[in-house]
């Protein structure tokens, strides 16, 4: 198994004359600044033409062709704004919050497995890691919706932190089963091994989309989804900051561009939860049933990089697509339900997946539906 | 500031910064009134000795073992904390207070 | 493993900056307005706010919370035992690993299911107000 | 790269100065999280990868979330009672020097008694992954204080929720 490379090393190995504490800088600004945060901001954008196509209305048009530019319309207006913190609030505290939701949000791109050879920190704890950086949000949305000194801010903070904090398990468990079938908490590793190729003989360690390894994974798969929808406070879970009930829930008391910098956070973090679908269940960079470093000759590794790089925001953006999608169609739910969805719904069903990918590897010494299927594992 | 560097990356390093934290725990416990503040030291004197334990399971043993224990201290230490709010949660309920001085009802 | 950690910890530092950079573009862009009383009031729809916001909630926010927390514990302490559950199949252990990882899961599920029964994780019934002051 | 860790520490000890001695009990917890966070850097320089990130979620996502809750609830003292009033601050301090030094001293003593490690096996240790090791350990020699932990939490978990239950 070719073993995979971090971004840094991929940089260092194309260009050379920095040390690889500074390519690792380099790598850390470049997927801040050119991925996470451009996403943030382009998000809002697609957020609303997508919102638009669905109502059959136009949306933005009037920055830019077809609007595009809309995003940094809004941020010059974001930056523009008068700031200010309410005066009963805990100033410290206010300009701590959005120093946490930002940082838990934009570190977790670090593991996020662009392609084989663009891994920001393909850490050996990768799955983990994604879990504890993105902790931070909670504690971050708590804190600023109680420095704000606003009952709407923080009734929704506290919903926001409970919340965040309840679907957690449900996330957790549901990436477990992927932990299972992988043996790994490595990402990069988790990724190479969902490989598959009709051309040529399959590794051994290849076992297709971890979606379609067993039945209980394809299921893990959509309460990851639903968890993950519900870790990024969107509809159907946005009641933390549901305007009919909450005017805009924990950011009420944000303003300008901390208001930005709440909805850039939270615009990552959907993208972040969308690409752990994409790298745990949906093969991440693989193209299905194709492996372009198999084809029998060598690619160069910058262009088997650029490729991944595609396949992988290709589906990681569908995901993303979906999450905007079911926004103007679902309902919200209530608190109840919301609390009665995770922890009598999601988690039974997550431990049963769990238990139920251990009884199938057991089973089938480890082998996936498809290897199953091919007669050979 | 080399010397410093390097002694942070040392086993003294490691035990000087648990020595610190060990000793503000203390301080925190025997002087705050409030069951939380009491709460927040105690956890202070856990990740202590958690540092201990690595740190000496890094540089003299070269064993997992000293990792092994930090662990179960940490998820005693999640389990003390959930059972110790709600006794004060009980408390506060009962008394409308989290003082912990005002804990004497078994004292007469 | 090593580089890995390296650019985790830039992404830490980088991402924290951001934070300080854009509110320090905003701090040179934005008109500098008067802190008038009136407006440094905290939003409540156009009311003046009444008492403070800092409210009393529901509890049923803390008992999810002690119930979250030994479910986190439960999740952090079962990832170990789910790594090596693969290579025990490979070297013949593997009802070892399964049994612990069941009899786990199971444990915690007794509790949930006690939880359940008597009506914890219900967010609306059995809520009796209690009040703070006479 | 040390410089990192050396960074680490200092956050670390630093903010848990904080945690000792600010008197509003809300701060102190926000800088406890601090403290987490630096602890867990520091854990990860000594090799304990799996450690760091289980501190981080059972710490800060955990145990953190809880006692900001707790603080939150409990806050009508916030403004009268939360800062906490201490007029006895000289004897504990002495004692928590005292406390303190004597700990040091005893485990430098420690330090001479136990033999060092080679600079390669400190190297290889802090390298090797522990997640799956950790994994065996717990099934190996910590089988039965593991099931017993599962007990405990089990425990845990009824009895606090049993006591928080509103009547």
């Amino acid at each position: 198994m070719v073993q995979s490379a971090q971004f840094a090393h991929s940089l260092e190995g194309w260009f050379g004359f920095l040390p690889l504490w500074g390519w690792a800088a380099v790598s850390a600004l470049l997927v801040i600044y050119m991925l996470a945060l451009p996403f943030g901001g382009l998000a809002t954008y697609i957020e609303r033409k997508i919102a638009a196509d669905i109502q059959d209305r136009i949306g933005p048009n009037r920055v830019g062709p077809i609007g595009i530019f809309q995003f940094a319309a809004d941020a010059i207006k974001m930056l523009s704004k008068e700031d200010f913190v309410p005066k009963g609030g805990d100033r410290f505290l206010f300009n701590l919050a959005p120093l946490f939701v930002v940082v838990g949000s934009c570190t977790a791109f670090a593991v996020l497995p662009l392609s084989k050879y663009l891994i920001g920190a393909d850490v050996n704890i990768g799955v983990i890691f994604i879990l504890a950086v993105t902790t931070l949000i909670a504690p971050g949305l708590l804190l600023g919706s109680w420095a704000s000194e606003n009952k709407w801010s923080l009734l929704g903070g506290l919903r926001a932190a409970s919340q965040i904090v309840s679907y957690e398990i449900p996330v957790a468990l549901s990436i477990l089963p992927v932990v299972l079938i992988s043996g790994s908490l490595q990402i990069g590793q988790i990724v190479e091994q969902q490989g598959w190729t009709v051309f040529g003989e399959n590794p051994a360690t290849y076992h297709f989309w971890n979606a379609f390894h067993n039945p209980f994974t394809f299921f893990s798969m959509f309460l990851l989804f639903v968890g993950g929808l519900a870790e990024t406070n969107r509809i159907p879970f946005d009641l933390p900051e549901a305007e009919s009930e909450l005017v805009s829930g924990f950011n009420t008391e944000f303003s300008g561009m901390r208001f930005g910098l709440y909805a850039l956070g939270e615009f990552c973090d959907v993208f972040v939860m969308s690409a752990m679908v994409t790298a745990l269940y949906l093969g991440g960079w693989h193209i299905p049933f194709l492996d372009i470093e198999k084809l029998g000759f060598a690619l160069p590794t910058g262009l088997v990089a650029f490729i991944q790089f595609h396949m992988f925001m290709i589906k990681t953006l569908l995901v993303v697509f979906v999450v905007m999608w079911l926004r103007w169609t679902l309902p919200r739910l209530r608190v109840d339900q919301l609390m009665g969805m995770c922890w009598k719904g999601l988690l039974p069903l997550a431990f049963f997946n769990v238990l139920g990918t251990a009884v199938w590897m057991w089973v089938f010494k480890g082998q996936s539906l498809m290897q199953l299927l091919a007669g050979h594992g | 500031m080399n010397h410093l560097v390097e002694f942070s990356a040392s086993l003294q390093g490691y035990l000087a910064v648990g020595a610190v934290l060990f000793s503000l725990g203390i301080f925190c416990v025997l002087t705050r009134k409030n069951a939380i503040g009491i709460l927040l030291g105690i956890e202070l004197i856990l990740n202590a000795a958690g540092i201990n334990f690595v740190a000496f399971s890094k540089f003299r043993t070269g064993l997992i073992d000293g990792q092994m224990v930090a662990l179960f201290i940490m998820l005693i230490a999640a389990a003390e904390a959930a059972v110790a709010l709600a006794v004060i949660l009980r408390f506060y309920r009962l008394k409308q207070t989290i003082d912990a001085d005002e804990a004497s009802i078994m004292r007469n | 493993m090593e580089t890995g950690f390296i650019t985790a910890f830039w992404f830490i530092i980088i991402s924290a900056l951001t934070v300080p950079l854009m509110l320090g573009v905003g701090y040179l862009l934005r008109p500098k307005g008067k802190d008038t009383r009136r407006k440094m009031t905290s939003y409540e729809c156009g009311e003046e706010p009444i008492g403070s916001a800092w409210i009393k909630f529901n509890i049923r926010f803390y008992i999810v919370a002690i119930v979250f927390i030994i479910f986190d514990v439960e999740m952090a302490a079962i990832f170990p035992a789910a790594t090596i559950f693969k290579e025990s199949i490979a070297n013949g252990t593997v009802g070892l690993v399964f049994g612990e990882i069941f009899l786990f899961v199971a444990l915690l599920l007794i509790g949930l299911i006690y939880c359940w029964v008597r009506g914890d994780l219900e967010w609306v019934k059995g809520v009796t107000k209690f009040a703070p002051n006479k | 790269m040390n410089k990192v860790l050396l960074l680490a520490e200092i956050l670390t000890v630093a903010s848990a100065f904080v945690v000792g001695l600010h008197p509003n009990i809300l701060y102190a917890s926000v800088f406890l999280l601090f403290t987490f966070c630096g602890v867990a850097v520091m854990f990860l320089y000594a090799g304990a990868d799996f450690l760091a990130g289980a501190q981080v979620i059972i710490y800060v996502g955990g145990v953190t979330i809880l006692i900001l809750f707790a603080i939150m609830l409990t806050q009508w003292l916030y403004k009268i009672k939360l800062a906490d009033i201490r007029n006895k601050m000289l004897l504990p301090g002495f004692l928590a020097i005292a406390v303190g030094t004597f700990l040091y001293r005893a485990l430098h003593q420690m330090v001479a008694v136990l033999p060092p490690q080679t600079p390669e096996a400190l190297e290889k240790f802090t390298s090797t992954p522990k997640t799956a090791l950790i994994g065996q350990a717990l099934l190996g020699g910590y089988l039965l204080p593991f099931e017993a932990i599962t007990i405990l939490l089990l425990g845990a978990m009824v009895g606090a929720v049993w006591l928080a239950r509103p009547e």
